[in-house]
């Protein structure tokens, strides 16, 4: 496959990605992963420092199923919608199993009753896997975000 | 000028908290005065944030800015981050290294201990101009804070007749500082940063709040970190500014008594990857498992199992704070230290399957207090004293920190 | 502290209006209490939203956020949405149904007429800590309201001391009401919502003013929906408080009288899909196919053709309100009636053809009058009483709003 | 056509709707649809819900014209620019003759000599018809918006 | 009421300005009030932005909307934007030619003059309603200001008790501003818009400050258009409120006497495409290459090379002001010229290469200054007198503009 | 190349150009250009106007490589992130030399421990110039933006 058309599934993805957040299938989400993908949610001052700490650290598909269930069950705020835009990857490295691609993100949030603000920015470090099907999954995907100021929480993955 | 939310220090009032001091802008700027530019140590950072000579960080006290910066000679001196010339915030950048200060508009630079170094055309040029030749060098530095460093954590204080660090903190609150830091090296493991839209004091009284941990937090509760039965006291100093919640996890599962008026008691759940409660215990803990620390006004100490981290609090106007979050562990700490602390991480900052419900019922409550200025809170748990307790159901230490606010705001 | 502007109540000026009292802090926070949290019955919804036991939404009464909730027994509470132990705005959602509230902070639970229903801990664990014995439950529920419920229409108040709903309407005004809410079952269709940068009393004059919907609303004026010639009528309370805008939909076209002084006239306008103007008198309406209700301060009833709605005002600082639009029908509605009612909803809400205008125009006034506060604004259309009349050219009705205010503000 | 292909389609004719609005170019929009394609903007409220209340109803061409004529002619209105943003769609079926799909959008609003903010943001939920010459045109365009409390006014189309 | 800010008059003090100017908000009040609204001539625009009968554009006085048009007959009119029946900020667009004003609420008219055309329905509908007969148009006409047009450069004033332009300028700075306003016709380039977080008056400080341009710009100092040791004066009007300052450009290249204290000179920097420096001489310059020129309050007038602009200041509260940057050339300019001052615009504006700089130490100020609001700014580089000089290295025009800012705001 | 296959190619381009400016390769961002390629940020009243004043003005690669270099070098601005999301292109002709094309644009912009902002959004009026060897390079990139008031500075490149 060429560089072009690894880019449109990474674009396909991606959507499925936004999706699946943003419609609040979050099962969908770990679904994307693979069985030990990688998934980080970190500042950019962490990432641009070599300092390894993250905001949300899964490391594969049982921390993300964890992940989902504080959220749905455990975790306590205030109910919101989130929209997930993400750009066209730039993709670097492709091979018959794997691409390396960087896309940019923007994820608004609302909160009931009150104007929609942007939630954060930022780029997704990825790896994506390329199963025999055909099957693209996230094998890392490392979201640093510009906003490192949060405003109150991160509930949803970005 | 308007005058603060006056709050009458009538003994029978200390359980009623007038809604208004969490929102009226009068009462803000004095406590700014008085707590935060006042004698009181505030919290500005570790020193493994700037091991070397040169290194610098900037942050606030209060709503000011100043930088905190290691000089040549190893000191940690910390500045106001304005010029002396026409008040620029010089400093930009959130942190980095430099042999001097140097402010971008008219390049007045300043040595690291704030001492002015030069002016540029400060004799004029070709003869014409310059500095009035009384301009005294010695007179505009930048206006330099008394600093301590307490076993590589950094505190500052505009008020130069504040009380010695010990001091300020008493014997036993200083023991439990000394328990997490006692002089080790510390590593460096990254920040978080979060805009709480609450009252600066809403963070103080949730750390002095054990009631609440043990009934917002599902994940604590099911996973026994924080249960109503557990052993644990609370402890203050003898003016009740600071406090510590100490506790010891108890082996999680159920237990009747204390689930049964706990209603988010979830039954049952179990983690899917259990990695992210592989608790070590470490030495130093000694019995407790948590120990959250909170120094008066600016910020919380936690040892919450393997996770460390320092949590400063910057007041942004009466109705917001910037919660800083600099994780750490120490420089021996083995690889697998250094994951487990990152795994557990998890659980902490904007995300944190239990910071995160602390940060949104801090929103809550501001909502709710600022829409009713003229009601008040209940803080009546455990009677009306300011005694350390030996169990969790309380309200003692924010009874005892407001006892404290009172007198200084009178 | 400083003051609200004052307005002279001298009659000779009743007509200049301070352009400060649009912008004014002070003014807005007397007006929260003694006008929003005063003695006036406020629009909190409709009985349709929430059917059944258990069922509530939450909304504000000014800035204060309240629940509506359905209890066990069918009635109707209204409840502060404040915790009474330390001020959580507890209910974050907006509507859903549930058997009691409880807060997320530390689980204080409260049946749903707003009474205290448990404590955790309350007694303490293993014999420690817990409320001191003379905490009574009965002391500590929610704030409750005073409740009407008029027809499927909810309102609520502060002062328990309100008149009685129909006293308060007046019985001209309850007339009108009664109109549309004869008891019949309403069925919600849904909502709008926007925020308008305009001060909420220019909501409230933009609906008691006939005489701009014949000139600003081209939509209007080119369907006959609005003209200053059409038989009308301005009634009021007799404290002039609210009032009703009455009128009778003209055949449409032109009428040299009344377009040439409407510069906004467009002649020949057509519209290419007519179905959104396909209107169908309801037996219901009697005479009039537009009556527009203003109910001080808080709600505008909406009938204007087949659409229905209540339009809920809810200030946001002085600056700004939030417009809540709930659009109903009949329950026992035909299908083709609820597509109509949808439909000409395209004439109303924030993308309203007409309401979109009035919303534009608010937020012109606002800028003009904060920007210059010392000016002042003229209604002295139709002179300077406050009488009723029969036709559209007139601003009797703002007036009378602010005879009461002025009362009310003193 | 492979549903990459149909990505493609959708994606270079949403390029289409954002130039149509963007520019003012109204009419352009109003062609976007078959003669009797749907369009509502609604609140993510009432779509949740099951409130069949939407902003904006227009039920084809004829309506959509009406909506145009009115923003161009009748409503009153500060000045202002907008600006959309939508994502690459994710695609559900598609036939030979139909594509559904669902994008996200962000709108941005601009009023003269004023900060850009945003407008609104949430998802299309559409029905492309296919023709037998290829072209592309929405049966069905629902707009729901996540920012329900609209600043002000929604003039111009999501 | 608070109180403004007190500044203290005492001549020792005149150098030590305080941080709270810049932030307070009585401060601000009275400022708009005794400048912006008082008797001073504020600049609205440029002949060449309205060149037809009916052109006009809307523009701010302080936070005052204004709208600037020419009439029928050719004068130009400046008028509130403001309704003279209900405050709507009537105009809405930002230029235009139209025959008119129609405000789109009732649509009452204005002629280009302000004077009021027209009122909806002043005679009632059918004989009812209407205004009542003692209402006259000539008390409603839109608030008109004092204009006066100089060689194509408008200036408005709300205080009609306004000395002429000329006395208000003063010879010496009539004389530089005809120096490019010499009543040839302009050519219109377009325009730059920012929104600085800073005080009003920061930026006419930074253009009053010779001092600053020496050395935080590191692209002048390179390409010598303004170096410390270059040929240059700072001069005033008598009483200390406008200012010039000239310069001629140096040749570029290394001095060593004036870069050593400048630690930002960046030796060896070129350019790789010098098209945007190839600077020519334009004959009406005279031997100076640089004249800025700051109009009290609002306006600066910039000739840097043969870069042209107006660059108004109009405040957004005291931590804000809006800074537009008309760009203009001559109408006999060549082809090339304008090319040239499209090119050299690179150097202005938001993105400037050199006023980027500018925008951004201003928010530094801001930043710091309203951080420590009790803190002072040291403005005594050559002394402490308000004197014109013939050199960069001075102060003096920002003490001359403070002495006279003390004396109104008194 | 089919037109769809200019937009992919158009698409990845403009991940590059993002990339190249998010990350602060501003040399990159100079090397999209052709030798005299054109770069224009420019309020979009002075677009619509007619007037020629842009906000930036580079002609050339040597501009350019001058604009770079104030940035990394001499000019005096307050450290940010920002972060470029660019939609799809409107592709309007193509030849076997040459694309033109529009798309639209949002730059966040996040200031050290501040919230993210929007710096401003418009869209890209391009010439996309295509080389023997395949390779896309800008003739003319006219970056029209609505956001005319602009939040203090505008450092790096739209
Ligand atoms: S303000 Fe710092 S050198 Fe002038
Ligand atoms: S605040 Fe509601 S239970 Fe404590
Ligand atoms: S407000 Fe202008 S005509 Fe009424
Ligand atoms: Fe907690
Ligand atoms: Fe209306
Ligand atoms: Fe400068």
């Amino acid at each position: 496959m060429s560089t072009a058309q690894r880019m449109i599934e990474v674009i396909a993805r991606n959507a499925d990605y936004a999706a699946a957040i943003d419609a609040g299938k979050l099962t969908q989400w770990v679904e994307m992963f693979t069985q030990d993908g990688l998934y980080l949610a970190q500042p950019r001052e962490n990432a641009d420092r070599g300092l390894p700490l993250a905001t949300i650290r899964c490391e594969g598909r049982g921390m993300l199923a964890d992940r989902v269930h504080a959220i749905e069950k455990t975790m306590v705020f205030a109910p919101r919608y989130v929209r997930h835009l993400i750009s066209a990857p730039q993709v670097f490295n492709i091979s018959a199993t794997e691409i390396h691609c960087v896309s940019n993100f923007l994820v608004t949030q609302t909160l009931t009753m009150q104007p929609t603000q942007i939630m954060a920015c930022g780029e997704y470090r990825d790896r994506w896997q390329i199963a025999e099907n055909g099957a693209h999954l996230l094998a890392v995907r490392i979201a640093v975000f510009d906003s490192e100021l949060v405003p109150n929480s991160l509930i949803y993955p970005l | 000028m308007n005058s603060p939310i006056h709050w009458a220090p009538r003994p029978d009032a200390s359980h009623k908290i007038p809604n208004a001091i969490y929102s009226d802008p009068e009462t803000f700027n004095r406590e700014m005065t008085r707590i935060f530019y006042g004698p009181h140590w505030c919290y500005v950072g570790l020193e493994c944030e700037i091991p070397n000579a040169g290194d610098f960080k900037t942050t606030h006290i209060g709503e000011r800015p100043v930088v905190v910066v290691r000089n040549h000679d190893g000191k940690v001196h910390v500045v106001e981050n304005r010029c002396a010339h026409k008040g620029v915030k010089f400093c930009q950048t959130p942190h980095g290294n430099t042999q001097f200060f140097r402010c971008p508009y008219h390049q007045w630079n300043y040595r690291l201990d704030g001492t002015l170094r030069g002016v540029p055309f400060r004799q004029g040029v070709n003869g014409q101009g310059g500095m009035p030749p009384e301009f005294k060098m010695e007179e505009h530095g930048l206006n330099a804070l008394t600093v301590t460093v307490h076993n590589g954590v950094i505190f500052a204080c505009f008020d130069h007749a504040v009380a010695p660090f010990s001091d300020y903190l008493g014997g036993l609150m200083k023991g439990y500082f000394e328990r997490t830091f006692d002089g080790r090296k510390l590593k460096l493991l990254g920040y978080n940063r979060q805009r709480i839209s609450g009252n600066w004091k809403l963070m103080q009284e949730n750390i002095k709040d054990p009631y609440h941990a043990s009934l917002l937090h599902v994940f604590f509760i099911t996973f026994g970190l924080f249960r109503a039965d557990q052993k644990s006291a609370i402890e203050m100093d003898e003016r009740g500014r600071h406090a510590v919640l100490v506790s010891r996890r108890n082996s999680g599962g159920d237990n009747a008594e204390v689930t049964k008026d706990a209603g988010s008691f979830k039954e049952g759940l179990k983690l899917a990857d259990p990695r992210i409660m592989d608790v070590v215990h470490e030495p130093w803990w000694g019995e407790p498992t948590v120990v959250m620390q909170t120094i008066f006004p600016s910020v919380i100490l936690q040892q919450q199992i393997n996770s460390l981290s320092t949590r400063q609090i910057i007041p942004v106007g009466p109705d917001a704070f910037d919660f800083v979050w600099t994780h750490f562990g120490f420089e021996d700490d083995s690889e697998e230290m250094t994951t487990r602390r990152l795994r557990q991480a998890n659980l902490f900052g904007p995300a944190g399957y239990v910071s995160g419900d602390d940060g949104e019922v801090i929103e809550f409550s501001q909502q709710g207090t600022s829409a009713y200025p003229d009601g008040e809170c209940t803080v009546a748990l455990d009677g009306y004293g300011t005694h350390n307790t030996q169990h969790m159901v309380t309200e003692t230490a924010i009874r005892a920190m407001y006892n404290y606010w009172r007198e200084v705001m009178q």
